[in-house]
Formats: structure tokens, sequence, C-alpha cells
């Protein structure tokens, strides 16, 4: 069954159209690959998903309901979550409070319980499923560092452990592999593998071709805003419209 | 009907204050990124220089404009120099020592013209222009307005016909893009807070003798131009020039019609309206992130 | 690590002892200064839950005043004991700041300050222009003084000890509210509120949140200060008070909580000991500023850390050698 | 009240600087006062000597100094037996309640003053509940400040606004054909209103129509909208009711072609006011502050030593500071002095019964207790009051108006426009 169906999803900007009549689905349990040169939308249709944009027509269904329009934070609140292109992080903030405040839909507290420490117990959970995450990310021992102190790799590692520690049913993520060399990229790729055994669907937009053929179970691929094709990898990497339209790029296939 | 053109008229006129003040702040703002609290005390400066060399002193009035100006402007420069540069990074430090220079401000003008009732100087050109009989207006207030629209037309030939000009407004548009272009920021920020001050040192000579002149009257100034700075958009100098002159016949017109504070009441609220409306001001864009 | 929050809590504790004994060995009209500083250090923490998002508002004195009218009014038109206005006072505060978060917080940045103090200006001159029943500029006097059992709190000693009680008191709900969940999630907001977003912070709530509740404690400051001084006037909540509390938080550190009070009472104390120059005050205040802006950048709160750290190289090398 | 805006010979801001480092140095809060071995009896000023409202502290500051060196150069004043000096402790307030009442309890319990003058406003308010609970004579410029229970506030001196009445009374005497009056002033309560509600009542009583009543802010910058709002409807009288901004005002009048009578509470540097108008325009402008070197003034009947010397040493010292308040204070003091004379001692209590027992001696002559009907206690003394008049280009005295005698006849007036306008009344 589709965890996610976009519908006939069109996005105008003033006169530029940015997305025109995309329609696809996201099986649950998968990773799904969001790919096309630059400018095909990828990005837009990522921020409409996320609900920072809010789509000129078309609906998205999320689990067979309706998410179109709604806050980023309400669409979080359903299960979806997003990491950022550029390194987004609470730059100021430990590591483990970095990723303590990812739990915030699983620990929501009012200010009465919170002075008086009522949320206690929610509070001690949270905790706890911080650490499991830092764990599962490999980033318990730079607990303390700040956010900014970190490396590239563990900087995008935390990024994803903050948004899988809010447990989320689908995470998109904007291109993940950017800027890494190849051994980051393999470390990257188990990565994503270990997040989608944990239960969690993941579509994913990103450049890099060897990650993109070799993490996908079904891809979408846009151009110049236009869905042109759709499927497995092996189809996708022999459908002529993508191989042209790649050609003309200067992506190897 | 006569009143109807008089405040027309009365509203004119106090427009090339509030415009020549508030340009001075969006400059400062729009390159520099930084508030200059102490830009009502700017423009106290100005209107101190011409009461004491003019009125206590006999200079010729045209020189001590002159000399108003080019004192404002050197205080302008020392302040880039000094405090702005060393906290280019940190707009609220920015923020603080211009509070700062406020106070010392306000001080100096204490020793220089004692604690005395508000200073006076008498206007240097006599009489009143009559218009149909009925339309009054002083020489002095047409030797102010017609300055401040020189000022204000030299201000937008230099930015907008030579390359400092240029430089200026790229800055304030986007400085990070400005300076990859390798236009030196220091340099410019210098001629920005030059030309401001300069502009505030005129508006203050040209208030001098049409107002009261004390330690203090830069508040009033400060809180007009935040209001025109914010209606007109900020880093956008045709925004504020436009805001000003709106603001001021709003103000005069409330003023004859109703009551002063009904005008300045309603005229913070407007600015919030606008504010709720389009958040960077009629002509403003979104300042950067 | 509980060995630093042992030595912390000592440290408190014998500050508060100081603090609760200081009275009695100043001078009278220094007892007067020492219940305003205690009001100011609730005002300027009050200030920093506000500015915790990284929106610096210019209404913070206004909303001291309306919480300083709220409880004048109640205590002198309905005739409410101080104990009852007191608190309402906070919550009229809170109620004005939740109206307002509508307007003001569709701005950010530069505008939500210009924004903010429009409409506290705006405020401010409805006290001045509606004669009935805020009274114009000289406001409102004779506002009774706390009663309790049979102390007598026009005096300063007795009113110090409330002041005092009050204030810590508010001062340790507004720190564990800095430590607790919702603390986190401001920062959070601050550092990045895009991300904090994505994650489902609604940042429009937990500013007005922030905001409503800075209000809150600020009113109450507002009424413990006209309740000793018994008279309320548009004059004491002016952008020049604001510009003060402004200055304490920035020259005393806005990274950690203890920043904005050292701020307070290091200024206040100096702007007090220039007292004989009369009309030079304002000027060396004016160069105190410009001086610790430029060569303490971090702030008065940053000494301590710098301290530790000349000092502390020298343990280190000892340790070597 | 003029100012003669010659060009001061010493470089005003090198003297003013000097004293402010010598201040400094020294640290001392009466930096020129002469003291000689007698005891000393220190009089408190908490006033404003910063800020907006310095134009209505500090100059009366001076003149108490002037008028202390005066007492002391004489031998000082014998009260009970003994020989005092006299000391000036003063202390800024800049107009803020909260820096008042630390001021106050400082020069009473610190410099134990005897007696504590101030400006009036929201800083005696402040401070009165204390004041009252220890009993210190407290002295203001505003009866409005009296209360029923302030037993030690009096206003000895400017009861302001009331002498205003006087001003109206001479001009409907002088001037039948005048029928109709605009009144225009500052928004304060404690200045503009209660000035406003008087010159209404004053007006009434006077038969003249009151047309339009202009209450503005502290944040206008241009009165050319106001004043034409006013002329508008061409008022026969303009009346300025203590607007801190007479010069702009005038200036306006003058340009936009007014050609009516004017009144005004006070006329501050009139003769820069002629520099900025005409010595035509401004002749027969009717106000209520006497320049200090006024023949009149120095005749019989007026309570104050030498004023024309008065005048002559402080503008030696002080040349642009002169405003009403300079003399007002020492009147204060002065009177002060008498009734501590008269009681032998200088304790609040025994001065505060004698000032209400004995017959007081009103500063231009008479003295009557009043203020019972408006603000619930008779501690405003109130007597003669000069009505002056511009005459070719300097202000000359014209008569002296009877208060006491308006205000037992129309007080009633007075109270329902105290109302109309939301002032405190009993």
């Amino acid at each position: 069954m589709a965890i996610l169906e976009v519908q006939n999803l069109t996005k105008k900007f003033g006169g530029l159209t940015a997305l025109n009549d995309v329609s696809f689905k996201v099986g649950e349990g998968q990773i799904h690959g969001l790919i096309g040169p630059n400018g095909a939308g990828k990005s837009t249709m990522f921020k409409n998903i996320a609900g920072f944009y809010t789509p000129t027509r078309g609906d998205i269904l999320f689990e067979g309901k309706s998410i179109t329009g709604q806050t980023p934070s309400r669409i979080s609140m359903s299960g979806i979550v997003r990491t950022f292109q550029e390194t987004t992080l609470f730059q100021e903030m430990t590591v483990f409070e970095n990723v303590l405040v990812g739990t915030h839909n699983r620990s929501r507290t009012n200010i009465f319980s919170a002075i008086i420490g009522l949320d206690r117990l929610i509070q001690q959970q949270a905790r706890t499923s911080a650490m499991q995450a830092l764990e599962f990310m490999g980033l318990e021992d730079r607990k303390h560092q700040l956010a900014s102190e970190l490396p590239l790799g563990s900087q995008r590692a935390l990024a994803i452990a903050i948004a899988l520690v809010s447990k989320p049913k689908l995470m998109l993520m904007d291109e993940p592999f950017a800027g890494m060399n190849p051994e980051e990229t393999r470390g990257m790729m188990q990565l994503t593998r270990k997040v989608r055994e944990s239960g969690v669907t993941i579509v994913l937009v990103e450049h890099d071709m060897k990650a993109v053929m070799g993490l996908c179970d079904q891809l979408t691929v846009l151009n110049f805003g236009t869905l042109l094709a759709g499927g497995s990898p092996e189809q996708v990497r022999n459908n002529p419209d993508v191989i042209n339209a790649y050609l003309g790029g200067s992506h190897q296939v | 009907m006569e009143l109807f053109l008089q405040s027309i008229v009365n509203g004119t006129i106090q427009s090339g204050f509030f415009a020549l003040a508030a340009v001075g702040l969006v400059l400062i703002f729009g390159v520099m990124g930084v508030v200059n609290f102490a830009h009502g005390e700017l423009v106290m400066v100005g209107a101190y220089t011409v009461w004491f060399l003019h009125a206590q002193h006999n200079t010729p009035f045209l020189i001590t404009i002159v000399i108003a100006i080019s004192l404002v402007t050197v205080i302008g420069m020392l302040m880039e120099k000094f405090l702005f540069r060393p906290m280019r990074d940190d707009p609220l430090g920015g923020l603080i020592c211009s509070i700062g220079v406020l106070f010392i401000l306000q001080v100096a003008a204490t020793l220089v013209g004692g604690d005395g009732p508000s200073k006076q100087v008498p206007p240097p050109f006599e009489g009143t222009m009559v218009l149909f009989d009925f339309l009054r207006i002083p020489y002095q207030r047409l030797f102010s307005i017609a300055v401040s629209i020189a000022a204000l037309g030299l201000l937008w030939h230099f930015l907008t016909h030579t390359k400092l000009g240029w430089a200026l407004r790229a800055v304030s548009q986007d400085r990070e893009a400005a300076s990859l272009q390798g236009i030196n920021s220091n340099r410019i920020s210098m001629i920005a807070i030059a030309v401001g001050a300069a502009m505030a040192g005129l508006a203050g000579a040209l208030m001098a003798p049409l107002t009261n002149i004390n330690p203090h009257m830069g508040h009033n100034v400060i809180i007009t131009a935040f209001i025109v700075t914010i209606v007109g958009g900020v880093g956008s100098l045709s925004g504020a020039v436009i805001a000003s002159v709106l603001y001021a016949l709003y103000h005069t017109f409330v003023t004859t019609y109703f009551n002063g504070t009904v005008a300045t009441i309603s005229g913070l609220l407007i600015m919030v309206l606008v504010l709720i409306i389009r958040p960077t001001g009629i002509m403003g864009h979104r300042v950067s992130e | 690590m509980p060995g630093t929050v042992i030595r912390k809590t000592v440290a408190i504790g014998i500050l508060f002892i100081a603090l609760a004994i200081l009275p009695h060995f100043l001078k009278y009209h220094h007892q007067d200064f020492l219940i305003f500083l205690v009001i100011n250090v609730l005002v300027v923490v009050s200030y920093r839950l506000v500015t915790l998002t990284g929106e610096w508002s210019l209404i913070h004195a206004v909303m001291m005043g309306v919480g300083a009218y709220g409880s004048a009014l109640l205590s002198k038109q309905a005739g409410l004991s101080f104990w009852i206005s007191f608190p309402l006072a906070g919550g009229i505060a809170a109620i004005v700041a939740a109206l307002l978060c509508f307007p003001l917080f569709r701005m950010t940045q530069f505008y939500f300050l210009i924004g903010s103090f429009a409409a506290g200006e705006a405020i401010r001159l409805s006290w001045i222009h509606f004669i009935k029943p805020f009274g114009g500029t000289s406001g409102i006097s004779a506002i009774p003084s706390p009663e309790l059992l049979d102390i007598d709190f026009l005096e300063p000693i007795p009113y110090f000890y409330l002041v005092l009680i009050i204030v810590t008191i508010c001062l340790f709900l507004l720190f564990r509210i800095e430590k607790s969940r919702i603390g986190l999630t401001l920062h959070a907001v601050h550092w990045k509120a895009s991300l904090a977003e994505s994650i489902g912070v609604n940042t429009w709530n937990y500013r007005s949140l922030a905001f409503i509740t800075g209000s809150f404690f600020v009113g109450l400051a507002g009424a413990l200060k006209v309740h000793y001084i018994g008279t309320v006037t548009p004059k004491q909540f002016d952008i020049g008070f604001m510009v003060f509390i402004l200055i304490w938080v920035i020259v005393g550190g806005y990274r950690t909580f203890y920043g904005a009070i050292l701020g307070a009472v290091v200024l206040s104390v100096l702007d007090e000991m220039f007292r004989e120059f009369n009309e030079l005050r304002p000027a060396i205040y004016g160069a105190i500023l410009i001086f610790s802006i430029l060569y303490l950048p971090a702030g008065l709160e940053s000494l301590p850390q710098r301290l530790k750290r000349v000092f502390g190289r020298k343990d280190r090398q000892m340790e070597r050698t | 009240m003029a100012t003669h805006t010659q060009h001061p010979a010493r470089r005003k801001f090198l003297k003013k600087a000097a004293a402010g480092t010598v201040a400094a140095t020294t640290a001392s809060v009466f930096p020129n006062i002469v003291l000689s071995a007698n005891k000393t009896l220190t009089v408190g000023m908490n006033i404003p000597m910063t800020g907006d409202y310095a134009p209505w502290g500090l100059p009366g500051l001076y003149g108490c100094e002037i008028i202390a060196n005066n007492i002391n150069k004489e031998g000082g004043v014998t009260i009970g037996g003994e020989t005092y000096d006299i000391k000036v402790a003063s202390y800024d307030h800049g107009y803020d309640t909260e820096k008042a009442l630390q001021g106050f309890k400082k020069l009473v319990l610190e410099d134990d003053a005897s007696m504590i003058m101030m400006l009036g406003g929201s800083t005696v308010a402040a401070v009165l509940p204390w004041a009252t609970r220890k009993k210190v004579l407290t002295t203001t410029l505003l009866p409005s400040d009296i209360t029923p229970d302030s037993n030690y506030l009096v206003a000895t001196c400017e009861s302001h606004p009331l002498y205003n009445v006087t001003g109206v009374e001479w001009l409907a005497r002088n001037f039948p054909d005048v029928k109709s009056a605009a009144i225009v002033t500052n928004n304060d309560a404690e200045y503009g209103l209660q000035s406003a509600a008087t010159y209404q009542a004053a007006f009434e009583v006077a038969g003249i129509d009151v047309i339009d009543t202009h209450l503005h802010g502290f944040d206008v910058t241009d009165f050319a909208p106001i004043v034409s709002s006013v002329l508008a409807k061409n008022p026969d009288v303009f009346c300025m009711a203590t607007s801190f901004y007479v010069t702009p005002i005038m200036e306006q009048l003058y340009h936009q072609g007014y050609k009516g009578k004017i009144i005004s509470c006070t006329l501050d540097y009139y003769d820069e006011i002629i520099a900025k108008t005409s010595k035509e325009f401004v002749n027969g402008t009717i106000f209520q502050f006497p320049d200090f070197d006024d023949p009149k003034l120095q005749e019989a009947g007026v309570n104050f030593p030498d004023p024309a010397g008065f005048d002559a040493a402080f503008r030696k010292d002080h040349p642009n500071d002169w405003s009403a308040v300079a003399w007002e204070y020492p009147a204060i003091l002065l009177n002060w002095l008498d009734a501590a004379k008269a009681a032998g001692s200088a304790d609040s209590e025994s001065v505060a019964a004698t000032l209400k027992a004995n017959k007081q001696e009103f500063v231009f002559g008479g003295g009557d207790w009043w203020g019972s009907q408006l603000w619930g206690l008779d501690n405003a003394l109130v007597g003669r009051w000069p009505i002056v008049v511009i005459e070719d280009g300097k202000a000359r005295i014209q008569e002296y108006g009877d208060v006491a005698g308006w205000l037992s006849n129309n007080k009633d007036v007075l109270v329902k426009h105290m109302k109309d306008l939301g002032l405190r009344t009993v």
C-alpha cells in the first residue's frame, strides 16, 4: 500500500511553474529516489511535501489522509520528518541537546508541569530515546561537544539522528551525500539502510547516481518540473527519455 | 478651505526635516546593518552649532550651515571608525555604542548651552510670503524646504549616477554579494555614514531657527525617523522619502483637525498595521536572515 | 557531576544571606536604591526570557507599566488588597501581551524591534491621553502599600524583605523554566527556527509563550515598584527606562542566566557612584557603555571564565613545574 | 522674567567644564556656599538638575545659593537665640519618582535638612506618604499636590496656576471688546491642564467665550498646524496656558498674521521672541512674571529683599539660566526663614503651626491660605500677583491683581472646570 501519494501536484511562483501536474506513489518501507538534473523541481517537491511550501494545485496524501497545505510542525506530528540540504543543526547547543529537541513531539509539556516537574517521567523517556538515537548513529561519545565542533560526516549523522529520534514513519532526506568523498558515501549508505531496516520509509533527493542506484527500490525522475519516468532503477536506467535528458546534462549514468 | 491648503503647506514643509533625518538613518542601517540610536543627537548637534555660532557669535547663517554639516559628518565618521567598525559583526553591540554616544552628545550640549530653557535662533530670513491673500509661508521655512529638496535631489543623483553611489546601493541591497565583487565595505561604510551624518547635520541646521533647541530634541527626531523608515521600507531610500511626505501630511492634518497626541498614537498604530500587512514596509525588501 | 551542583547552591545560599543582611549596613536612602535594584533584577531576567528566542523587543518597559497601572487601579478603584491586585497585575500584563502576539509576531528581527517599540509607545501615550482613569502625565498617586499582620511596609527594610522573597521565588521559577524542556525548545527556536519547525515545534506558539510569560513577571515587578513609591506615571516606563534594560542585558551578557543580573547590578551601582557629577553623569555612563562593549564583547558574564583562564593558566603552570 | 541675551564674555562651556571637574575632584555637594564659624542650618532642594525639567529646578538652586550667601555674609540668621549660617543641600532626581524618594530621604536623614523644597507633580506625590509620616516640612510650586492629609506640604509662593485669573480680569476690564478666547497648552496634568482649567474659569467669569481648547503633547516639533487650526476660529484673544513652547507658538502667530490680543502664563526669554518676530507684535502681550529689575517691584509692599540686586547677582553668575523659578524658590526660602524666626525653631512641626497661625506676608503682598475647596487643605498661600505687559519691548508691571478676592467669589466656577478636565478635586 502506498504510504505517500502525490496527485497532480502543481506549484507556481508568480509566472514561473516549478512543478507541473506531477503524480507518484511511495511504497511503505521502501527507499524511494527523487532524481533529475538541476532545476528539475526536486527540492520544490520536497518542500511541498514537508509543508514549507503550499501547493498551487493537486493533493498530497499520507497514509490516505490529505496533508496538503499543513504547517511543517503539524505535518511532523503525523510522522513525516525531513533533513536539510545544507547541514542544519542547533550550532550552539550540544550534540545531546540537539537530539533531545528532536523528541519534541513525543514529550510535549506545558509550562506549569515543566516548572513543577510533573513531566519528569516523559522527559526521562525522552532522554533515553535520545541516547538510543545517538548510539544508533554512533555519536554517543561526542555527546557533550557543540554541534558546530563536529566534522562533516558526524554533522550529517547528527541531522539524521535528530529526525530519527521523533520515530517518524517517513523521512525526507535532502541530498545527504552532497560533498562527501567515496569512503564517507559508503558509510552514509550503510546508515541509510540501517534507518530503513528500523521501519522508516525514506524519500531521497540526491545527485550522486552511484548512491541512488545502490540504495533505491523505486525512482521518480523529474525534468523541468514534469514527471519524466518512474519505476525500478533498472527500468529507469534503460529508459531512452532519461538517457537523453541526462546525456544532455553532464552526469554519467 | 484656507485651513486645508495651509495644512498642506505646513505638512510639506515638515516633511523636509523628516525626509532628511529618515534618509540618513536608512542609509546607515541599509549599508551597515546597525541601528544608529544617536541619529537624533546628530541632528541636535547640527542645531546647536547654528545656535552657538550664529545666534551667540553672529557668524553668517549660510556659513554656520556648512560648519554644522561638516562637524556632524566628522562625528559620524569618528563613530564609524572607532565604534561601528569594531562592532561590524555584532549589530546589537553597535546599537549599544550608539546609545553611549547619545548620552555623551546630550551632556556636551548641556555644557555648551547651559541648563536654562530651550535655546532660540532668530530666523535670518525675515518676513512671510502671502499667496492668494491667505496662504502664508515664512521665508525661513521656504528656504528650509527648498534646501531639503535640493539636498535630496543631490543625494538621488549621487546614488544613481556615480560609481560610489552604485556601490552604496549594492552594499545596502546585499552586503555579502557586494563584498564578493570586491567592494571594500569599510570604505563604503565610511561614505555611507558620512552622507547620512551630513544629512542629519543639515536637518538640524535647517530646523534650528524654527524650533526649540535643547539637549533632548533628538528624541522626537529618532521616533519619527523610525516610523518613516519602517513605513517606507528599510533599505529603500525612495521609500523613506515618500513615507516622510505621507507621514508629515498625515500628522499635520490630524494635529490640525483633532489633537497632537491622537496624531502620534494613530501614527504609531498605522505603522504597526503596515508591518502586519507588509512586514517589510511599503518599498522594502526582506532583510536577509 | 553533583560536585558543581552543590558548589553552585552553596554559593547562591551565601549570596542570598549576604543580600538579606545587607540593608542593615547601608545608609538609609541606599536601602531604597537596593529595593529598586532587586526589582530591576526581576525586570532584566524576565526580559531575558522574552529574548531567549532571539527576538529583541522594546515593549518590555511598557509591559511593566501595564502591570503597575493594573495593580494601582485595582487597589484604588476596586479596593482590592495588595495580595490580590499584585498577582492580577501580572495577569493583566500577560493578557495584554497575548493580545499583541498576533500583530507583533508577524514581524521578525529589526521590524519586530521597531514594531514592538511602536505598540509600546501607543499604549504609553494612551495613559497620557486618557486623563480618566489613568490620570494623564501625573498618573495615579496615593497607591496603598501592602498590609500584612501589622508590618509597616512604608519602611524600606520590611518592604525590602517582601521584594527579596517575591523576586527570589520569581527568579527560581524563571530559572526552572529556562532549564526545563520549554527552555531547551526556546533555545532551539533561537538557533534554527526552520529546523525546530520541521521536528514539530510550532515556533509561533513558543515565541508567544516566552513573550506572555516574560510580560507576566515584569508586570509583577511593576506592581512591586508602585506599591512602594505610591505613585505611577507614564514617565517611569518610557523609552529611557527601556534603553537601560537593553543596556543591562547586553552589557551583562545574554548567554548565561546570571549575565543580565550582573549587568543590572554593576551598572546601577556605578551610575549611583557617579552621582556627584550631576550633569556629567550621563556622559560617564555612556563612556562606560562603549568601553564595556568594545573591550568585553562577550559581556560581563564572560569575566569569570576569562579570569579563570588567566588564573587557570597560572595553576596549570604551577602543576607543570 | 527676561534674560538679556548679550553675548557672555566668558566661554560658557569652558567655565562649565571646569566647574564639573572641580565638582569631580572635591566631590562636595555644595561647591559655592560661604560658611563661617556659626552653626549651620541646612535646607534641602530635591529638584531636577538634569533632563527636560532642569529649567524648573537648577535656576532655583542658583537663586537660593545667592540668598544664602547674602544672609551668611551679613552674619547669618538668628532663630530661637542661636545664629546659623544657611547651607543649601541639593539632590538631582531628574524628575524620576524613584530618585525623588531616594533624594528626599538622603536630604532629611543624611544632610539633616530642616525643610525640603521641591518642584511639584509626581515627584512630590512619590515622597508625600513618607514626608507626612516623618513630619518633614515640604514646599511645592503646585498646590494641586496638596491632599486632605498632607499637613506638612505647603505651596507658599507660586500657587500655580491660580494667579492666572488676575491677567484675564485685567484684560476684560481694559479691553471690553474682547469676546472670544482660544486656549493652547501641553496636555500634562500638572502644568498644562491645571492652567487650562483656571483660564477657562477666569474667561467664564469675565464673560469671554472660550471657543477652543487645544491640548498638545511634548513630541510636537512644528506648531504651524496647531496655530493654523486655532486661528481658523479667529479668537479675539489667544491664550497660552503654561505652555512649555511659548516661543515657537508666538513665532507661528506672527507668521500667520494674528492681530488679536495675546495672554500667557509665562513669557520666558521675551527679548528672543522679539528677535524672532517684532517689537510691535510682542508689545501688549499680557503675562504674569515680572522682570526683577522692574521699578514697580522695588516699591514697598513687595516682600523680597532688593529684587534688582538679586537680578543683577543672578545674571552675573548665570547669564543663560534665568527662568520663573529663579526667584520663586528663594521667596519660599525667605518665607520659611521668617516663619522659623517667629516660631523660634526650625523644627517642622512648630514652623508649620506658625505658618498657619500667623498672618503670612505673600511675596507680592497680601497673604491668605486657600485650597480646602479644591484639594482638601488650606495649604496654598495666595495674595497679590502682578499683571505684566510688554511695553516698548520691556516687561512692565501694570498693577497687582487680587487672587484671594477672585477665589472667594468664583471658586465654584473653578472647581467645575477642574472637574470637566478630569483633574483631582476633593
